[in-house]
This record gives C-alpha cells, structure tokens and sequence, in this order.
C-alpha cells in the first residue's frame, strides 16, 4: 500500500531509504543534511535499522565500506566539506565495486562556504573528486518525490553494477517539503544475492577478500580495465533525462536538479513572451545524456546551460554538442538561487546574440 | 489555479508552522504544494519564512520572486517583501508588531490585530492560526475545515489537546477580517 | 546605606538570559517586561543596593554591563553612565516573564 | 532614542568590556556560555598586553564566527583542525602567542587525531575547548560528551552506550601524554567559576611565554538551546549532570598530574540520567 | 629436485602450518614479526574452529597482503580506517568475529580518531597493533612510537621532541576508555613471548564470543629491514631499548586497569638513547 | 653561482623547495614521493627549514593553511590517496586564498592502487577534487629539471595570485634521474608582501582574519566571483605550453608530464616511418592552453592526446577544439607507461581512421 | 640418548633469518652455507638432539618448520618427512654467514 | 650518439648504482642523462633494474622498450630483457650466476665471471663495478676515469676509503673483457 506524506526532501530520503531495506546507515551531523541522520536515529533504530553517529566523516565512508564489504545496503549522507573528505573512501569503494549509496546535500563553496543550496560539487561528483579513473552513477533529483524515488533506484543500480552510487541534490530540495508518496517496495524482491561478501568463508568456496590493491601494474591495469567495461555498460544501459517543450524548440535549456525546476518555470513565463524554449534535464550525470544532445544539436539554435555554480555541467554540454550550435550560460553562486526571471532576462540576451551570429 | 504565498516574521512566530499547515491542507485537498523554508543564518534567532505553493498542477519552480500574498508578522519582513507581491495580490500584516504599514496602491491589504484577538482567545500561541483564519477569509487557498484536518496531522501528538483551540483561533481569524471594514481596500 | 556601587547595562545588546539576576548576590538586578529591538527583555537594576562585587558583569555572556565601585582614593567629578535604545520607548517594568532557550545560533 | 542616566559620580570602573573585544553583538543564543568564555580570553589577552601579538584559531561550531568579536588576528580552521591549522602558525612563528577554541565535536570527534598528536608533540599553544555536550552549530546532535541517556536530535531515546558509545573525557586522555603541561577543567556557570576559569587561561598563556608545552583547558560549559532549557535551568543542569562526569579542577599541573583520579568513566548504571 | 628424508617413525607431528595460513610464500623480510603474529592468529583461528566466521580486516602496512596468507574472509581498508571498516563489518553481521591487524602508523598516527572512537563504543572486535615503532613499508620512516633518539629515514639525527613529539602509548591511553576490555601488550621474541601472544589471542576471541566489548593485543615487534639490523640483533634491541618505554604484560583485564602505571612517558632525558 | 646535480625527481624539488625559501613542509609518507621529506628531514632541517612528519595528510594540509595564513611559504606533497584526503583542507587554502605548494606524484588507482606511476589524477587536480568553484594552478613538469623549476614558478605564483600551486607529476619523474641545474634564486627578492597575513595584530590595523566562511549568500557570492575575476586573469596571462614539430604537422599530439616525453620520442619514430607528427605539450594544466589548440584545429587534421589513464585531460582537448577536427586517444592505466612504439601504432590507426572519414 | 623429536624444515620458503637457531636449546640448528631458489641460507638440522621442544617453530616468521615428537602413545608405521628443494642442488653446509636486512618487503 | 642501457639483476647486486654511476660519469662528461628504476613491489627482495640513457643531445623518452645494451646480473632478468636487447646490441652477463647463457646471434654476447673476479680483489662488493669496467670495455660510453671520478661523488663520504679498490675493479673489468677471446661473437 502506498502512502502520501509531506515531508522535507532530506526526511524523504531517509524514509525511503528504510523502505528500501538499507541495513546500516553511518554518518556525522552537517548542515543542511542533518535530518536525515536525525529522522534515522529515531525511525530507523525503530523499525530495524542500525543507525550510527560517528566520529567523521572519514570514519562514516570507511564503515560503508566495511558494511557493504559484508553485503548489507549502506549509506551515508553528508554536504559538501564532509563529501570532500569521503574522496579517498569513495575511490577505495569504487575501486572495490561496493555497492552502496551516498548523497550529497550541496551548499556552496568552496571552504566552509555557506550553508545555502548549490550544484558546486558537479565536477567533484561526476568527474571523480578523489584519485584515479572511476566513476560513480550520479543521480540528481529535482523534488522531494525524487528524493525518496532515486533512493530505491540508487540501491538497485548499486546492486546490479557493484558501484556506489550518489545522490547529488542541494540544500534548497533538502529543506523543501512536497508531496511525497512511498510505493510498494520489497526489499527482499530487489536485493541481490552477493556472493563475493566477506560473511566469513565457508570450507567451499576460497576466502572473500575486498580490496583495491594490485600491486603490480598489469594486474591494475586488467581491474581498470574491467571497470571501464562495466562504464561502458552504464553508459549504454543507463541514461536517465526528462525532455520538456524541447519539440520546436529554438533553444534548449539544460539544468538539473533544483535549476531544472526553475528552468520549468522558464518555459511557462518565455511562453507568455513568445519564446520558444524546451529544457532537457539529466537525470542521471553519470552516465551523462550526451547523445540526446547530439541528436538535439540537429534540431535547435542554441543550448542554454543553467546551474547554481560558475559554469561545471557545461562542459559536459560543450562535449555533447562539440561544437554544432551556440552553448550559453547561466549561473550563480554562493547559495543563491536565481529566480526565473533573471534566468529569462539572460536567456533572452543568450538568443538575441545567437541570432547575430548566425546573420554574421 | 496556482496561489504562491510568502509567509514571512520573527523566528518564534510560528511562520514555518503557518506554512506547513496550509501546504498540508493542500495535499489533503488533492493538491500539488511546495514548502520552502529560509535556513540557515536567519533560522535561529532572527527572521524566518517560507514560501508556500498550492496548485491544481504539477508545480515548477518551489522558488519563486513574486507573491500572490504576503503574510508579513513583523515590520522587517514587510518592509523587506512589500515590492514582491504581485499587482492585485494580498498583504496581511500583523498590526500588533507592524508600526509602518504598507503604502501599495494596487493591492489587497489587511491589518489583523492576532495579539489582541488572541488574548480574547486567552491563548497567545494561537496568534499564527488566527492569521491563516484570517488570509483564508480573503483569499480561499484552501477550506478552512482542511486547515483543521492537516492540523490534526502537522501537530506533535502531544499537543493534540490544543486542537480545538486552533480550530477557534482560525474561526476568529476568518471572522474578523470579515468583520473588518477597514484597513482592507 | 550609601551607593557603594552601580552597574550600567547595554540594553540594546542584552539577550534576557537573566543570568547576571541569578549571579547578583543583592537582588539588585531584574528583567524588564519591555523587549529591545531585538525582541530581548533586558536587564534592569531595580534597587539602590549595588556593591559592585562585579559577578553579574562575570556571568554576562554578552558582557554588556559596566560595573561601578565607589573609590575612597578617587574623587571623580560628576560623572553619569547613560543607558540608551534606539527605539526611544524605554521603560523600566519587570515581570519575570518566561525566557524561552534556542532564539540563536547559527548553523555551519 | 531615549537615553537613561546613571549617576556615577565618584565611581571608578571596576568591570567594563575589555577592548580586545570587538563591538559587534554576538550571534550567541541567551545565556551560552561561549560568549562568557570569549569574554574571559579577551580580558586576559588586554591585562597581559598580548593583543598584538596573540593569533586565534576559531573552529567549526557555534564559535565558528568568534573572530568577529575577538579583536586579534584569527584564522577559521576546517572542523576538527584547529590544533592543526594552529601547530602550522606556532611553528613559523614560534614567538608569538597561538590559541585555538573549539567545540566537543570539533576536538573530541572528527578532531580527535589532530588534539592528540599536537599534545603529544608537546605544541607550544593553549587549546580552549568547550564541553557543552552537544552539537550546538548544527542543532543539538549527540556530542562525543554527551552523557549517557542524555537526549539529543540523534539520541532521542537517549544516549546508549550499545549505539553511541560513552562519554569521552579526552582531557584526562591527553594530560596522560608528556607533551602536554597544564590541564584543567573549569566552567562558567557562576562568578566563582568565571574568576578560576580567568587564572586558568592568564596561567596558560605565561606557561606559553615560558614555552612550557601544550596548555589545554576544558570550559564545561551549557547550550541552553540545544538542550533546551532556558539560561538558568541550563546551568543547574550543567552543575547537577555534567560535573559528576566532567568534574573541574586541575588535572595536571607543570607537567605533573594532579591526583590519581579513576581512569575509566564509571559504568553504564552509574551514570545513567 | 633433490630430496632429504627425515625419519618421523614412531612420532607425532606436535607443531605443523595451521591449515588457516594459505600455502602462499609470505613477503616479509626475513625475520620480520608480521609473519610470526600472522601464525599464532591463525593457529588459534584453526583452534578454535572459527575459520568460517571470523573476518579480518588488513591495514595500509607492511601486512596490506596479509590476505593473501590468512585463509578467511578478509577486507582491505584504507590507511588509518581498519577499525572503521570492522565496525561496519561487525555492525552488520554482529555474529561474526571480527578482527583488524594494524602497524603503528596505521593505528597511531592516521588512524588515531578511528582508534579511539571504535575503542570508546566499545566495538566488539579484536585489535592486533604490531607495534615495530617505524613505518616498515614505505622504508623506514619515523613511526608515532618510534623512540626518542632513534634514527629513521626521516629522523636521520634521531627522534627529537621539539619536532617529532614523544613516543605514543595509544594502548595506555585507549585502556582508559570504558569501551575497552582486554588490553595487553605482548611480544614475538622469543617462544615463550609467542606462547604468550597465543593465550592473549585466544583470550580475546573469547571475549568476543561473550561479547564483552573491545580488545587490543599490541604486539611489539621488530622491522630488521627498517631498523637496518639482522633478525637476531633486532629482537635484541626490541628487548633492550623497546621494552623499557613499551612494557609488555596486561594493562587491562575484564575491563579493569591492571596496575597503576606511571600514565605518563618518562621525561626525555630518560628515555634518550 | 647555479649548481648540476644528478638527482631524483623527488630530491630535485625537495632541494628546490629549500633554494626557494620555503619556510616549512609539513608531510606524510607515502610512495613514490617519501624521498622528499627524508631528504628536507636532513637536508632542510640542516638548512633551517622547518620540517614535520605529522599524523596524516589531513594534518599536514591544514597546518599548510595555518602556515600559510601566518604570512610563511609552505609546502606539502603526497600520492594520489593522500591527495584525496586532502580535498577538504584544498578546497579551504582555495578559498581563503592562501599562496601554497602542493605537489602529487600520481600513481595508480583508484583506491590503495599501485605505487606504479600514472596520470589518474587529471580530473582531481584541474577540475576541483574539493567541493566548490575554485582553482587551482597545476603545473606539470616532465623532467627533473621541471621538477625543480616549477617550485620556484610555483611558489612565485602562489604568491602572486594568493592561490595554492599543484605540481602534479607522477612516480616514474619522482623516481628518476636526470641532471639537474639549480640557478641562483634569492627567495627575499621573490617572496612579496602579505599584509593579510595572521602574525598578530598592531594597533594600526584592523584585525587579519583567515577564513572560508561566508554565511549570507551574497556575501559568499562576491567572494566567489572574486575568485572567477582572479580564475580569468590567470587565464589570460598563466597559460603555458610547449610546441614540438607542430608546424606543417598532420596530426599533433597533445600529452603532459612523462607522457610527453615518450610522445617526442614517438615524433622521433614516426620521422623514422615518414609520419609528420607534433606534440603540444600543456605546461599548465590549470589555465589549460585551450587559445593554442584552437588555432593549431585550424591547422592540422586531427589531435591524439596519449595519457597514463582511461581518458581525462582529453576532455580538456576536445573541448579546445570544439568539434573542429577529430580527436583520437591512446591510455594505460594501473601504473603501466606506455612505450613509443604503442603508440605510434595506436597512432598509425588513427591516422588511417581520420583519412578514411575524410574521404567518405 | 633415544631420539626425541625431530623437525622438517621447508627450505624452498626458509628465508635465512636463524631465528630458530637463535631459539633452539640444543643447538639442533644451523644455516646452511647454500643458498635457496630465493637467495637465501636455510636452516638444517646439525645434531639428533632434538627434543620437540617447538622453541623453534614457534619464532620462525614463515610457519616452514614442522616438529615432530616421540609419543609413547602412539606407535606409528615407518614414516618420514621430506625435505626437498627444486633447485636439485641440496647440500648441507653450514658456515654462519652475515645475514643482511632489508631484502623484502613491498611499498604501498 | 645515444646509448641506453638497462641494468638488471636481484636487489642488493648493486644494479642501481652502477647505472647511476654511469650516469653522473655521463653528467661529468657534459651529456644528457637519465636514469630510471624500477621500482615498487619489487624493489625490495626481488629483482631491480634501471634504465641508463646517456646522449649528447636532449633526451625524450626515458622509457624506452629496446636497448642497446642489457647487464644482466641473474638469470630471471636474463631471460626477460634478453628480446628487449636491439639487432647489433650487447648482452653482458654475469657468468657466475647465470647459467643459462643468451641465445641471441644478431648481438654482442659477453660472460663476466664477476665474482671470480672479485674474490682476486678480495672484495665482493666490487662485483658490480668490474661488471661496469668490463661494460665499458665493449662499449665506450664514458670514459673508465671518469667513472671514477663519478664514483667519489655517487659514494657516500663514508665510503671513501672504497674508492681506490672501485677503481681497481673497473680496470680489472676491462682487462678481463679485452683479454676473453671467447664467448665475445
Ligand atoms: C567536515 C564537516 N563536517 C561537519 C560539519 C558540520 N558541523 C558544523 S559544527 C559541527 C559540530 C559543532 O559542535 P561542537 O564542536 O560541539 O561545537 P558547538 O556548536 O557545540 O559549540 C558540525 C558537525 C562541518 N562544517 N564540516
Ligand atoms: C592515505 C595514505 N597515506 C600514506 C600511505 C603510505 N603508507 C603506506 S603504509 C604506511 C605506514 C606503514 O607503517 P605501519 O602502519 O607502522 O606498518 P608497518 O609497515 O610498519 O607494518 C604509509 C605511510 C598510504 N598508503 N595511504
Ligand atoms: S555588581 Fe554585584 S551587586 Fe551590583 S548588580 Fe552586579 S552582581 Fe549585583
Ligand atoms: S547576563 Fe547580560 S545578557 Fe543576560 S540578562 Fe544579564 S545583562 Fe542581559
Ligand atoms: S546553540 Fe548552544 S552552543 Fe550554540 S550559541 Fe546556542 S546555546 Fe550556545
Ligand atoms: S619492512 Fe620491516 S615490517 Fe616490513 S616486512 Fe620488512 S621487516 Fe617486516
Ligand atoms: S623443536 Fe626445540 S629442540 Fe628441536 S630443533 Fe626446534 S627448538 Fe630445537
Ligand atoms: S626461523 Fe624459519 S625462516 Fe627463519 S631461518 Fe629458521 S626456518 Fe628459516
Ligand atoms: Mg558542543
Ligand atoms: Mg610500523
């Protein structure tokens, strides 16, 4: 039986992941994330959860690894200074292929920064803010629904690839309360069997063992190899994106997340001004929608990135669109949000210089 | 339809409760609503609000820069917000705390007196809901009887003794504004 | 007795937290019924009796109160402390009313 | 603006706010104990006339932002790395006076390797640390010291050792190191208390001109909004609950401890709330 | 292939390779410690008949492959965050017997917060610490329990306090912590030390079973390869010059402190070699 | 009066660091790069350098950002895990604008990896491994002679912008000899002024204060677009690079670091085999040359960029051409170097890919 | 004197360290002056004097000692332990040569 | 002119320093240089090489597949590197320790029994600088004096008191070269 709540995106979250059978959660208290592991402490401990505040942040993401290690669904959660110092952890974990599930609750930076909402973390999250080549599957939800959905998603694409898996949303979705409504999900049902955990080795099968050191270069290189292939595999597998209004389209605006709403928005009052624009949303940025971008490239004049940071996400527009029509942006940062309006007013100038070029 | 209503005041005024119980009236009504809360520095101590969306579709921005209505409980936030509210829109102002009262021509404005109202109810903690009774007798959001179901919900347990008083506080609410010739314009 | 001492509070950056009343060893201090700009009931002294034994100034977390001790070396010329608040509605009132905790902080 | 007159005819100050501190009115909650600790180091920083050359390491937590009402040169370290950020400005400038202020959290939790290696390297700077048994900054999470049973936004049914752990009294950890000189624990719930805490902190500085080694001084103090109590229940509390397992009074002093005090923390029902 | 034939009629095998140790040649220089305290763990693994629900967790060291020879589940973790990673093992499958084996730059220097924080929840696990006082692995650096006076690749004058701080009795310290309940300090130096280790392991796998909370066995081990000694001398040097300041025996039994030792280091004019 | 030296890579700037006036070094071991605090634990101590092996990288970058923040040229070097422990404090010295030196000997990963070289650390270092818009100046050296240099450039622009400085190189440079000439370097006629510095307050100025935290989002949004305005000036005027036989070349290739220097040795075989082949080599990987690579699109028919990784700084180098001409890779990963003669192949097969599509 | 025990020593995998010479109270033990497949002298059995005391199996860091001991219990079939090295070159000499440190071990 | 050389054998043989004599011998002749090891799991225990290029002009790769020049100094490393040796190259082995020779016909082949030839110097720890003697011998990449020279610099003060029995032993490995007629093809 499925259930409709108000609740803020962060308590979402952490209802869902209940739901979604996460056997263990580890984290440490940060601004604007802290409901999660305060929703957690009481609900989860209740109803089965092991539910622990650590000492850091470093220890949180090293628990997830010996959680996960040991085959149960773990998360952690944290914002942006706590996330930079999960970077080593996480590439350990990705190097290992543990699944499990992360979010980021991104305030603006850099530094101690602010505690308001931000997408500053994009490169930090999908192009590997910690050593070495991996990837995680970088899911962006742009409502409190998403919050909940993309925790049973996470879980299940977590499974299914061994990789961690991030939830990289903002302060502002953190704290807003919607709608939410929780479906049926069984855990039992999507859990996978794993048989590499280290549940301590049985006398028919060689010892488990979790890690991420080859010593010598050719056995590395054969592990980087094998992940790339498993990239390759999401990559084709796994593309999430939502297009809006982009049919006709002059020019297609691309955000995620929060951004992507307002973006929403956009549309409605660039109607209202004879503008002609769609919007195409990466669900997930990794793997990336690139193809849909080439494949748009064919049909607008111009794309028109919008983010709350000083340009990230763009470049992986640019590499989408390699060069065939104009890519604006529009940005802003320190935890403000930019409201429609002057997204419209920006966009509008973005169009106006377009279409210069193109009598030129 | 879509109502996009700024609550804005003192931390400690309740004006993240006002909120939540319009947007959950909402929901019970088979609506879409958003809730969206200032954090941070201000939270604790200083101003607080959040800007609350009812709509019969799918909302798009929770983030929005000009207001349906503006229900202002003290002088810096009405001062800070008077300019976004939308031509025809709606200022209720708590005329308790608000000395300076708003100047805008083109808009609904209404002074409600919650403190003095409230102490006839003998109970101050109810000033915030006499200001929904009052904002839903002007501008229909949502039915007031939703109001008391989604209080039912938003409401700790503990404090469900203080329903009925709630319910009261959003009655005098409604009637007074109703009763009110001026300030409305 | 003779003024041995007096104190001067800062109203304006007085948070109510009472704390110099219950350090005040001479019930000289209370809190007004009146709120400051910021929304705070602020420190009164209420009696002449004052010895300027300094504890209340010691506990004020926001160390808005001057102490003074009368000086037998000393002999000052007319001198006053002046209390001031911008909103210019300054009245001395006390009630006792209810400090209610967590009005402050920030998150980081 | 009306104005009240105070006749101080004859009078001579004997407590005013120390220049040391700025004009700028403190984000503290009523009552906190953090402004009452600022107040204490500045004063002591005007009497010894180290102003000039006396630089402050603020940490993450509610006194993330005292660099806004101490008057000295400051540096804002990440959460949990002031003694680090703090052994990086000692060390290049051996000569003049360092200090670092930091939370439970910040100096028992995710602090915790860089508190005890800066004692145990015998860093020559004084580390202020409030015990207030709770997260503040971040809304009253469980701190490392929160007492057991003791009930916080991740502790709703109260602190049990099972999940959380005990109470850890890093300061009786760290003067076992030989590094550190002078340890204390002080509070400030009361004048009496402010006046030691005040010969706590002048003590730790001279040590820190004779280049002595690691002071370190705990303030047991209270976080009226986090525990949600109002300023003056707050400190009875602190009094009543804290002390039993926090109890003031030197720990080690030139070096030497103090008394042989129990080691361990009493068991589970012993302290239970 | 050329072959000696030893008679064996009429006799038992009385000491052979634990079948728990894989046939795997072990990488360790020889004589080095990690070798002997790998055998006696998994003698006493096999022993007890836990083979199949015992999982450890390797450091960032010189035993990093230690999975390669132990024949059980095993997880690598990161440098410093072996006691991390077995909370989150243990947590997850509380029936299991968990164990970390860790050098002393992965347990006392990086991994100081994880350390202590696992050892204050009182994490039902077994804490191997191989105290060889040098960073082996990485060639010979200065360890947090290198001694005072001792040349090391990054201490080429000898450990000095001024810059490289005292010698760290982490074991002491974490003995304070209520969490903790079976402390000691053993060695590998000769067969009656290796007898010993082996009732201490067995010992605190034992606790476990009952659940009694956090045991650490620090081992004090030598690095004839980082010391620059053969195996012989450096087991002698071990006795001579380790021992005074690591001295073996139990610190801490069914969660009581032993003895009163001195808490602190002795001064550096002592401890000078 | 300069000096030759035959030295290691690591040594090279290690005595460096002390030539340049570095005032301290605070480190953790970690291979392939300990040489350098063994060699400052004798040589720098002896030359009056403050040096401290510390806890971990955790501690070693914050007491950089208290170093740093007390007016001192400071300095802190680690492999790619240390690195990424670092992200957090890196984000902080980013952000309250503190002049350091970092440097990475990259080696394999991700995770506990191989101590094998590598070049996996491209994406941490020039797109922010940290959380948060911001910078930092890479430079990538590609012979012990660099190794050395590039700590006086380092330092000198550290201090000119208040940035931290990254010298990302890799394990095989760290490890490697080659002759080295130390040239006279007064530091006091480098180091510049730094009022901001913590060093105790006199009574004439307001307090100094270090920080990263901005709470109200305006003002941490005009701190941010501070630091954009101080990120365009060192694009405009920090860009660095070398060209190699680019002129009249068909197709240039583009490497950095080690990798560089096996690719003029794939000029060398491929004159050998008639192929017409050049090489841009980025100096600085943060400003990227991405003005050249336009320009030289216009010239040749293609660029091959060779990395020791699955493919990062070629990102980079198609969005500098934008779609313009063709771009082809060629990685091993794992702590693998790849020979001239792979790639030449690789090269080859490019080449003949290119041709073909231009045909068609 | 009836022989007591006995031990095998694995010498492929024996890495010179003379730890169990050091150990052995009867001086049973000795190194050999041929090196292994790896490098290394191995420790032999110089005398019958063995009393299966497993001193030395119990410092030898590789486990490559296994001791055997005359049980009055058990009447076992002739039997014997082999001791073999791949090189084919298996001499027993001895002349106790320095053995040098620093020759394992691996970076990470 | 361009030589690269590699250098392999079991740790402790002495091979890295014997490359980086060279090498500063190269440096002191006003050449270009590198020197690269291997190094990591290896390093310790098992076996070592270095790669050893000296030229008169600037050096790209310092990684290269082919050499012109192995010294093989054990069997294993013999028997890796012996294809990596280019048409025309050279092959110096240690004949004491290694006993299956090279197979190679388009090469220089040459046995040094090293430790012989040390045990008539009385000094083990010369192995590795007759090997290099008897290296220069057949392939004049340095001259032998400036080796020494090089030595007194690549040597640790300590060690000093070594340098004349190392000079010894280079010119006893070139003597010992000169004077083989076989197995040189
Ligand atoms: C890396 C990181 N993790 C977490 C936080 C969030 N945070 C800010 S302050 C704080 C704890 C504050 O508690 P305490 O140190 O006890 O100080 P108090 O506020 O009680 O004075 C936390 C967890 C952060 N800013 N950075
Ligand atoms: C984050 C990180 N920092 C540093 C290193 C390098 N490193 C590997 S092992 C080690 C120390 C080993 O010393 P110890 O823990 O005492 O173990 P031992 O080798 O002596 O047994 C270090 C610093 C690393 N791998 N990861
Ligand atoms: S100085 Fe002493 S007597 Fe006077 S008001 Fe303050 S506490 Fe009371
Ligand atoms: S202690 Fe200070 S802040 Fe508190 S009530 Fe008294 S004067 Fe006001
Ligand atoms: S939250 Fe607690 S510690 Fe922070 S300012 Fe308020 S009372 Fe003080
Ligand atoms: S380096 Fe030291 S600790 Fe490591 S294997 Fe060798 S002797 Fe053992
Ligand atoms: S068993 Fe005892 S007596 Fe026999 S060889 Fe070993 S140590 Fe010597
Ligand atoms: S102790 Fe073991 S490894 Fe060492 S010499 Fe004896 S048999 Fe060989
Ligand atoms: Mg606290
Ligand atoms: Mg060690």
């Amino acid at each position: 039986m499925s259930e409709i709540r108000l609740m803020k995106g962060n308590e979402a979250t952490a209802e869902a992941s209940i739901r979604a059978g996460c056997d263990a959660y580890f984290g440490y208290p940060i601004t604007p994330q802290s409901e999660i592991i305060e929703y957690l402490s009481d609900q989860g401990r209740k109803r089965g959860m092991i539910v622990m505040q650590v000492e850091s942040e470093v220890a949180a993401i090293n628990m997830i690894y010996g959680a996960a290690g040991a085959g149960a669904r773990a998360m952690t959660t944290s914002s942006s200074p706590g996330i930079s110092l999960m970077q080593e952890g996480i590439s350990y974990i990705a190097c290992a292929e543990l699944p499990c599930l992360l979010m980021n609750v991104n305030r603006g930076g850099p530094g101690l920064g602010t505690i308001q909402p931000s997408q500053g973390d994009y490169f930090q999250s999908v192009k590997g803010g910690g050593h070495g080549d991996y990837h995680l599957i970088v899911l962006a939800p742009a409502s409190v629904q998403e919050m909940a959905d993309f925790v049973y998603l996470g879980f299940d694409l977590a499974d299914k690839y061994r990789n961690p898996v991030l939830l990289l949303t903002d302060g502002a979705l953190g704290q807003m309360m919607e709608k939410v409504i929780f479906p049926d999900y069984d855990p039992k049902a999507h859990k996978l069997p794993k048989p590499w955990a280290t549940v301590g080795k049985n006398s028919n099968r060689p010892p488990n063992v979790i890690t991420s050191l080859h010593l010598h270069s050719d056995e590395m290189e054969k592990i980087n190899l094998r992940l790339q292939e498993k990239y390759r595999k999401i990559e084709a597998n796994e593309v999430r994106y939502e297009l809006m209004n982009t049919e006709g389209a002059d020019v297609v605006m691309i955000a995620y997340g929060l951004t992507a709403r307002i973006c929403q928005r956009v549309i409605e009052l660039g109607m209202q001004s004879g503008l002609n624009v769609g919007l195409m949303r990466p669900i997930t940025l990794y793997p990336y929608p690139y193809e849909i971008l080439a494949k748009l490239s064919e049909q607008v004049n111009g794309f028109f990135v919008v983010e709350m940071n000083a340009g990230q996400m763009v470049e992986d527009v640019r590499l989408g669109v390699n060069g065939k029509v104009p890519v604006g942006f529009y940005g802003r940062m320190g935890g403000v949000i930019p409201t429609a309006e002057e997204i419209l007013h920006s966009l509008q100038l973005f169009m106006k210089s377009i279409a210069v070029k193109e009598k030129v | 339809m879509t109502h996009e209503i700024l609550f804005a005041g003192f931390g400690g005024q309740g004006i993240l409760s006002m909120g939540m119980t319009l947007a959950y009236a909402g929901i019970i009504e088979g609506k879409e609503v958003t809730w969206m809360p200032s954090y941070g520095p201000e939270m604790r101590g200083g101003t607080a609000n959040c800007i609350v969306i009812v709509s019969d579709k799918r909302i798009s921005s929770p983030i929005v820069g000009k207001f349906d209505a503006l229900i202002a409980m003290n002088q810096p936030s009405l001062d800070k917000f008077e300019k976004a509210v939308k031509p025809n829109g709606i200022i209720m102002y708590d005329s308790g705390n608000i000395i300076v009262p708003p100047t805008r021509t083109d808009i609904t404005i209404a002074a409600v007196p919650v403190e003095t109202e409230a102490l006839k109810l003998n109970n101050l903690k109810v000033r915030n809901m006499i200001m929904v009774g009052a904002f839903l007798s002007v501008c229909q959001v949502v039915e007031t009887g939703t109001v008391v179901k989604a209080l039912s919900k938003v409401l700790p347990d503990r404090y469900h003794h203080m329903l009925k008083i709630n319910q009261e506080a959003l009655e005098r609410g409604e009637k007074i504004v109703i009763e009110a010739a001026t300030p409305l314009a | 007795m003779a003024v041995r001492g007096t104190v001067k509070v800062d109203i304006e950056t007085c948070k109510g937290c009472e704390l110099c009343v219950e350090a005040c060893p001479q019930d000289t201090l209370a809190m007004s019924k009146e709120i400051n700009n910021n929304g705070y009931h602020y420190a009164v002294t209420i009696q002449d009796n004052c010895t300027g034994c300094v504890n209340c100034a010691l506990v004020c977390p926001d160390a808005v109160i001057t102490v003074y001790r009368s000086s037998a070396k000393k002999k000052d010329k007319e001198a006053v402390a002046v209390i001031s608040n911008v909103k210019g509605d300054l009245r001395v009132t006390i009630d006792n009313p209810n400090v209610a905790g967590g009005v402050g902080g920030i998150d980081v | 603006m009306s104005e009240i007159q105070v006749p101080t005819n004859g009078m001579e100050v004997v407590w005013e706010k120390p220049k040391t501190l700025t004009d700028t009115r403190m984000h503290y909650c009523p009552g906190c104990g953090h402004g009452v600790v600022h107040k204490v180091l500045m004063e002591v920083i005007a009497d010894l006339g180290i102003q000039d050359k006396t630089i402050g390491v603020a940490p993450v937590g509610c006194s993330v932002i005292s660099y806004n009402y101490m008057n000295i040169d400051m540096q804002e370290a990440a959460h949990g790395r002031a003694t680090a950020v703090a052994t990086g400005i000692k060390r290049v400038l051996p000569d003049k006076l360092v200090f670092t202020y930091q939370g439970d959290g910040d100096l028992a939790a995710i602090g915790t390797a860089e508190t005890i290696h800066a004692c145990n390297r015998g860093e020559n700077f004084l580390i202020i640390f409030i015990n207030n048994a709770i997260y503040g900054m971040t809304g009253g999470q469980m701190a490392p010291t929160s007492l057991l049973g003791m009930v916080t936004s991740t502790t709703p049914e109260g602190r049990q050792v099972e999940t959380q752990g005990f109470p850890i009294k890093i300061t009786e950890m760290v003067a076992t190191l030989p590094g550190t000189y002078y340890i204390t624990r002080q509070s400030v719930h009361n004048p009496t208390a402010v006046r030691y805490l005040k010969k706590a902190v002048e003590k730790a500085f001279k040590h820190q001109l004779d280049k002595k080694g690691t002071c370190l001084i705990e303030v047991v103090s209270n976080c009226p909004s986090g525990w949600k109590m109002n300023p003056v229940e707050a400190n009875k509390w602190l009094e009543q609950n804290m002390f039993p397992m926090y109890s003031p009074g030197d720990i080690k002093i030139e070096g030497k401890l103090v008394e042989k005090k129990p080691t361990t923390t009493p068991d589970k029902k012993e302290t239970k709330l």
